[in-house]
């Protein structure tokens, strides 16, 4: 039986937008604009969209690196304690940032480069309870054998090593205090593809080892293909579509997650497709358009598309649970 | 067509990588870049040279910088009086060691002084924002939009002349400069992706923001200490040369410099202000060359 | 913020020694006045009332152009400020103007033959220009121009036989011109360093790929880009323009703002030292404004209100 | 080979050396490759292969501490035959052909375009410098130009700044610039790489319709296996400074020979193959540049090194269109044909 280990329900995440001579909010970036999620415990879930469609923003405010505008995010124990996340204040919240951690995209920022690499890391055992130095070297020391680099590596400083290298040590760093959920923002996107390759196969092995379930976000779907079991697309703030990682490729039901999916080259001569090209660009999120928020480029759209706003609906395909976002689906739902 | 030396150098690099004859000194690369600045060494160089002359003024000169001697009056540069001797006999050379040692110490420890009070608040104001930065902003733009001098001498006017005055002044009006340019590093720095880490460990803001940001601003911040302690010791010269900072009786470089506002000593007795000025001029001179090699050595944008 | 300023200064003014009865009548008066007399005066001036409406008071006849009396000459301070005034403002904008030009072009040289032996010369001239204090400069500049080489006169302005505009240019030389240098090293500094910031952006690739002269590429593209923070730091500059004048007028006996200001302070003549500084606020506050409207004129991007 | 007159640009043996911090990166060493006309391209690399350093020695658009060593770069303009290694850096010559013979378009167009000019301005600078169309003329080429990239109301569009344009509609604007004198070859760097794939799409969309309607040879850079297989003639693939297999799309695609471009293939998931796909990593991690290893640059991190790869490999000529640079290739090509 699958368990969940999180639930968001209709999170948003607003900023506003400040202008004029008295930084009078004018309007709000709708980041994240009602999103509901569950996240079960022990999958890969794949949250992958265009840039500005809100997936990073919603993968910190799970950890409240940005505080939701409205909403819940609710963490479930493995003893199926329920504790609502974001109206916590902020001392009582430690117990579950151990619980939840996350692996950046950039290598070449997400180090400190004036701390050594133990350095960097040990504040965070200290404040959990670690005090003696033998051991919070030991933890690391651990860490960076199980990620394929050398123990002795943890005094050296972030510049002597390389954007892979820097990445698993950023793994390290999101492992230290043995969560349960990592967050993985674009965590393989800055890196050439001979070292994505590495650091994806990493992922999955210590994924088994250490029982881990992944939030993993990107852009590239062919990369949540390979990865994920579960993966939801993101438009605008919104999840338009969330199934099974071989439905999406198989039985699309949402026509963005179409065009995106034919967007992608193909390195395979075999499997060339032509490509959906869509019109126009992304509209702003401080704006969004009425109706559907696809309506604009999409092929498809008809009358009821530019008027109303479609909700998540839950449908069957290949027998697993289907979830999409449009009103032109013929498949039936299901309650 | 003739080599360019550009050309010529590339040659030799080139010939060097290839015969792996090339320098594998294990030197920081800042230190390196640092040393190769000819500028910035010959002012670390002077700038070491005359401190060391002020620390150790009274070993340098059998002379008394505040002892009248009517009977050596306005003596030209001698043998025995190196700079010449000022209208009441007073040993000059005397005076401008003894007077760098209060210039160096205003400038220095008001430059030192002001970036610690900034950047106590710029780091916290500008990682964490809310009311405090707002609050410390305004405060710094009251300071900032007095020209710099005005203000020391409004406030001068209001305290009234001495040492300790003036350098309480220069740290009031000095740390605003500091601060915003710690605010602004740390506006940058909040964004990196270490610091949401820590974020994401709810490490506390103390910790996050003086343990782990502070190091990675300190090199602008260094620079600008350098620079504003240049300022200070000029704002300090120009002061006591219009008799308005530090009392008459301390010998500064500015105070030395006073004199010179008399046309007739200007005419005809040179030795009483020139070695002075050129000797500020010097140092300013060395100090700014100081934080211009450290900041293009600390600049990873420049490469050469 | 030019109110808060204004308060604070008030502020100041009112913990200064003296009574504010004796800034507001001129010393002729006062000499006749008895205690009554002032007693009366002080209740007729409101002087008995709160601290808040007496700067309220202070500050409205202030806009009203009544500046109070310096407790000096016993001379208006609003007629010192039409005297003065102007000759700062001539001495400063001559400089203002000389040292823009000077310095951007010099910068913008030094940029372009980056490394060269021009380059060096020209940073290390400007190093030095920023390090020799200015009124070490103009002694020397005095030394050596107007009292061995006589041919400038040492200073003054407007002396009695003095009618033509021409009279007065070689007054003006060599003050403007040593204030314009310490300006121009700075200015040359900043046009240099924001030059070779703009001049590794990728658009001068862009316009180099597009087959432009190199003139073109270096002066529409890249100067044109380069000047506006040359502009902003100018403005930010001005402050030490006007410190930098009032050393300067010191030096050279130029009757402007800046030596009355000096000579207030000596003679702790406050109502005339609050008022001269409140102005210099009033004339940075007005600069910066003026900055930022000629950045958005410059700068399409700032002019749309959006980056 | 080929029939000469089909071929746009040949470069030969190109050598393109940096000299920063007091030491020589040997760039691009020895690279030489065809370009055809009306044909693409592409050049596939990881970061630092020097795929963006020959397209920059192309164009002599190479910074100031850095220089072409050796080597020829023919570009056949009417008829005759330039060598372009030869002419003056920033020259009358290299300008001439500089946005008119060969044009190029960037990775970011958030930075390649002006900030403080309009997007019209910019573009028509180009037509004014390499012809003689009067003002009215080259306005309305410059609309037609932004008309024809997909650019909707191009009249209003001309006179407003490059930042209120999106992303994508900026790469178009960069390739309007590019197209407006009928370049021979366009030099594309990563033209995609900071777009987002819908946007991606669209981009090639446009770029193979002006390489359909004008016969433009296109080099495309780009570090992207799938972006080749969409849209090249011909590949050639990068490492550490040498091109280490060449050949059209379907050679280098459907039957590698060089292990690294086997590698690269199989170290990307592909999109369609579903969930229990077999991925590779590449062992190790990209040599230092100041630091190479002799022989083979790739052979540390090669599953099939030997001793003979401390020598560093000849080109061999497969077939007539497919060439690798590999001592082992034979029992390579042997094993996974």
């Amino acid at each position: 039986m699958k368990k969940e280990i999180l639930k968001l329900r209709g999170v948003k995440v607003h900023f506003p937008v400040q202008a004029g001579v008295f930084n009078r909010v004018v309007g709000h970036v709708l980041a994240v604009d009602g999103v509901d999620l569950d996240i079960f415990r022990g999958e890969v879930l794949g949250l992958a969209g265009e840039s500005g469609c809100g997936k990073t923003t919603l993968g910190k405010a799970i950890l409240r690196l940005v505080e939701p505008t409205d909403g819940e995010v609710k963490y479930i124990s493995q003893d199926d304690d329920e504790t609502e996340l974001t109206s916590l204040e902020k001392k009582d919240m430690d117990p579950f940032r151990k619980k939840l951690q996350i692996v950046f995209q950039d290598p070449h920022s997400s180090l400190n480069p004036s701390f050594t690499i133990f350095g960097s890391l040990q504040d965070p055992l200290k404040k959990f309870g670690i005090k003696s130095k033998e051991e919070r070297r030991k933890i690391i020391g651990d860490l960076l054998e199980a990620v394929n680099m050398r123990r002795e590596y943890m005094d050296r400083y972030p510049h002597e090593f390389s954007g892979g290298q820097r990445q698993r040590i950023g793994i390290v760093r999101a492992l230290c205090l043995e969560p349960e959920l990592i967050v993985c923002d674009e965590a393989v996107s800055a890196l050439d593809v001979s070292i994505q390759a590495q650091v994806l196969k990493l992922l999955m092995q210590l994924k088994k080892e250490k029982n881990l379930t992944y939030l993993f976000i990107t852009h590239d779907l062919s990369v949540t293909e390979y990865l994920c079991d579960r993966i939801a697309v993101m438009y605008l703030g919104r999840i338009v579509e969330l199934c099974d990682s071989e439905d999406l490729y198989n039985n699309t039901l949402h026509p963005y997650s179409e065009a995106l999916i034919s967007a992608i080259p193909v390195a395979d001569l075999d499997k060339q497709t032509k490509r959906i090209v869509l019109e126009g660009d992304v509209p702003s999120p401080v704006n969004p358009p009425k109706g559907c928020p696809f309506h604009p480029r999409c092929p498809k759209a008809t009358d009821i598309c530019k008027t109303e706003v479609p909700t998540l609906k839950k449908y069957s395909t290949n027998g697993n649970e289907h979830y999409a976002s449009c009103h032109l689906i013929d498949l039936p739902e299901i309650s | 067509m003739a080599k360019s030396s550009l050309d010529k150098k590339f040659d030799q690099i080139r010939k060097r990588e290839e015969e792996k004859t090339f320098s594998t000194k294990k030197r920081s690369r800042i230190v390196n870049k640092f040393l190769n600045n000819r500028l910035a060494v010959l002012g670390l160089i002077i700038f070491t040279i005359i401190i060391l002359a002020s620390i150790f003024a009274p070993l340098l000169s059998p002379y008394d910088p505040m002892r009248v001697d009517l009977r050596s009056m306005r003596q030209p540069p001698s043998f025995d009086h190196w700079f010449g001797t000022d209208s009441t006999g007073r040993d000059v050379f005397t005076r401008v060691l003894f007077g760098g040692r209060v210039s160096i110490f205003i400038g220095l420890g008001s430059a030192i002084l002001s970036a610690v009070v900034g950047i106590a608040v710029g780091c916290y104001a500008g990682y964490k924002g809310g009311w405090i930065d707002v609050i410390a902003l305004r405060i710094s733009e009251i300071f900032m939009s007095f020209p710099q001098i005005i203000l020391v001498l409004l406030l001068v006017s209001i305290t009234g002349q001495s040492l300790f005055n003036l350098m309480a002044i220069f740290i009031l009006t000095g740390w605003g400069g500091m601060y915003r340019l710690a605010r602004a590093r740390m506006l940058s720095l909040r964004e990196e992706e270490y610091v949401q880490a820590l974020r994401s460990f709810g490490l506390s803001t103390f910790t996050i923001c003086y343990k782990h940001m502070l190091p990675n601003a300190l090199s602008p911040i260094m620079v600008n200490i350098t620079l504003s302690t240049a300022m200070f010791i000029l704002t300090e010269a120009g002061l006591s040369f219009l008799g308005l900072g530090v009392p008459l009786n301390i010998p500064t470089w500015g105070n030395i410099l006073n004199v010179a506002q008399d046309i007739l000593i200007l005419q005809n007795y040179w030795w009483m202000w020139g070695p002075v000025g050129i000797v500020i001029s010097v140092f300013v001179l060395c100090v700014n060359f100081i934080g211009d090699g450290l900041r293009d050595s600390t600049d990873p944008s420049q490469q050469g | 913020m030019l109110l808060v300023i204004s308060f604070l200064v008030y502020s100041g003014l009112e913990l200064s020694p003296g009574d504010a009865v004796s800034h507001m009548i001129s010393p002729e008066l006062a000499s006749t006045i008895t205690a009554e007399q002032l007693d009366a005066m002080r209740e007729a001036y409101g002087l008995n009332q709160s601290f808040l409406t007496r700067y309220w008071i202070w500050l409205t006849s202030m806009v009203q152009g009544d500046m109070g009396y310096s407790m000096a000459g016993g001379v208006a301070i609003s007629e010192i400020m039409v005297k003065t005034v102007p000759a700062t403002l001539e001495l400063s904008m001559v400089a203002l103007f000389f040292s823009t030009i000077l310095g951007c072009s010099l910068g913008v040289i030094s940029a372009l033959k980056r490394g060269s032996g021009t380059d060096n010369s020209l940073t290390v001239a400007g190093m030095a220009g920023v390090s020799i204090p200015e009124f070490f400069f103009g002694l020397v500049a005095i030394l050596l121009f107007a009292i061995e080489l006589k041919w400038l006169p040492v200073g003054g302005r407007l002396l009695p036989h003095y009618e033509t505009l021409w009279d007065r240019i070689p007054n003006i030389v060599l003050p403007s011109l040593v204030l314009a240098l310490m300006m121009t090293a700075g200015a040359m500094r900043y046009a240099r360093s924001s030059m070779l910031d703009v001049l590794a952006r990728e658009f001068i690739t862009t316009a180099r790929s597009k087959g432009m002269p190199e003139w073109r590429v270096n002066i529409l593209h890249g100067f044109r880009v380069a000047l506006t923070p040359v502009v902003v730091l100018i403005g930010f500059r001005l402050p030490l323009l006007i410190g930098g004048s009032t050393i300067i007028e010191q030096v050279y006996q130029w009757p402007g703002i800046g030596s009355m200001f000096i000579r207030s302070v000596r003679a702790s003549d406050y109502p005339l030292v609050m008022t001269i500084s409140l102005m210099y606020v009033f004339v940075v506050l007005t600069a910066s404004l003026i900055i930022d409207v000629l950045t958005a004129l410059i700068d399409p991007r700032v002019r749309l209100g959006k980056e | 080979m080929e029939d000469k007159n089909n071929i746009a640009l040949s470069v030969r043996d190109l050598k393109t050396f940096f000299y920063t911090n007091n030491r020589c990166n040997k760039a691009v060493n020895g690279v030489s490759f065809d370009v055809e006309k009306g044909k693409t391209l592409c050049i596939v690399g990881e970061s630092g292969c020097g795929k963006s350093v020959t397209a920059a020695t192309i164009m002599q658009l190479l910074p100031t501490l850095s220089r072409i060593e050796e080597g020829e770069i023919k570009f056949q303009k009417d008829d005759k035959i330039i060598n372009i290694e030869k002419l003056e850096k920033n020259g009358k010559e290299m300008r001439e052909i500089r946005g008119s013979d060969i044009a190029m378009i960037f990775q970011d167009p958030m930075t390649a375009l002006n900030p403080v000019y309009t997007v019209g301005f910019q573009i028509s600078e180009n037509l004014k410098y390499h012809t003689n169309l009067s003002k009215k003329e080259i306005r309305e080429k410059c609309i037609s130009l932004l008309n024809d990239m997909g650019i909707p109301l191009p009249e209003k569009r001309v006179d407003e700044y490059p930042h209120s344009y999106s992303g994508g509609m900026r790469q178009r604007a960069m390739i309007a610039m590019a197209m407006a004198c009928n370049p021979k070859i366009l030099i594309a760097d990563e033209p995609t790489t900071a777009l987002d794939v819908t946007i991606q799409a669209q981009i090639f969309e446009l770029m193979d319709k002006l390489k359909k309607e004008n016969d433009t040879a296109i080099i495309l850079i780009t570090h992207d296996m799938g972006v080749v297989a969409e849209l090249a003639d011909n590949v050639a693939v990068m490492y550490m400074g040498n091109i280490v297999e060449a050949g059209t799309a379907d050679d280098v695609l459907r039957r590698p020979t060089h292990p690294y471009t086997k590698a690269l293939l199989e170290s990307v998931p592909v999109l369609g193959r579903g969930k229990n796909q077999d991925i590779n990593p590449i062992k190790g991690s990209t040599p230092d540049p100041y630091n190479r290893p002799i022989g083979c640059q790739f052979a540390p991190r090669c599953n099939w090194q030997t001793e003979s790869c401390d020598v560093m490999p000849e080109i061999t000529q497969i077939n007539e269109t497919h060439q690798v640079r590999c001592h082992k290739y034979e029992q390579f090509f042997e094993k996974y044909k």
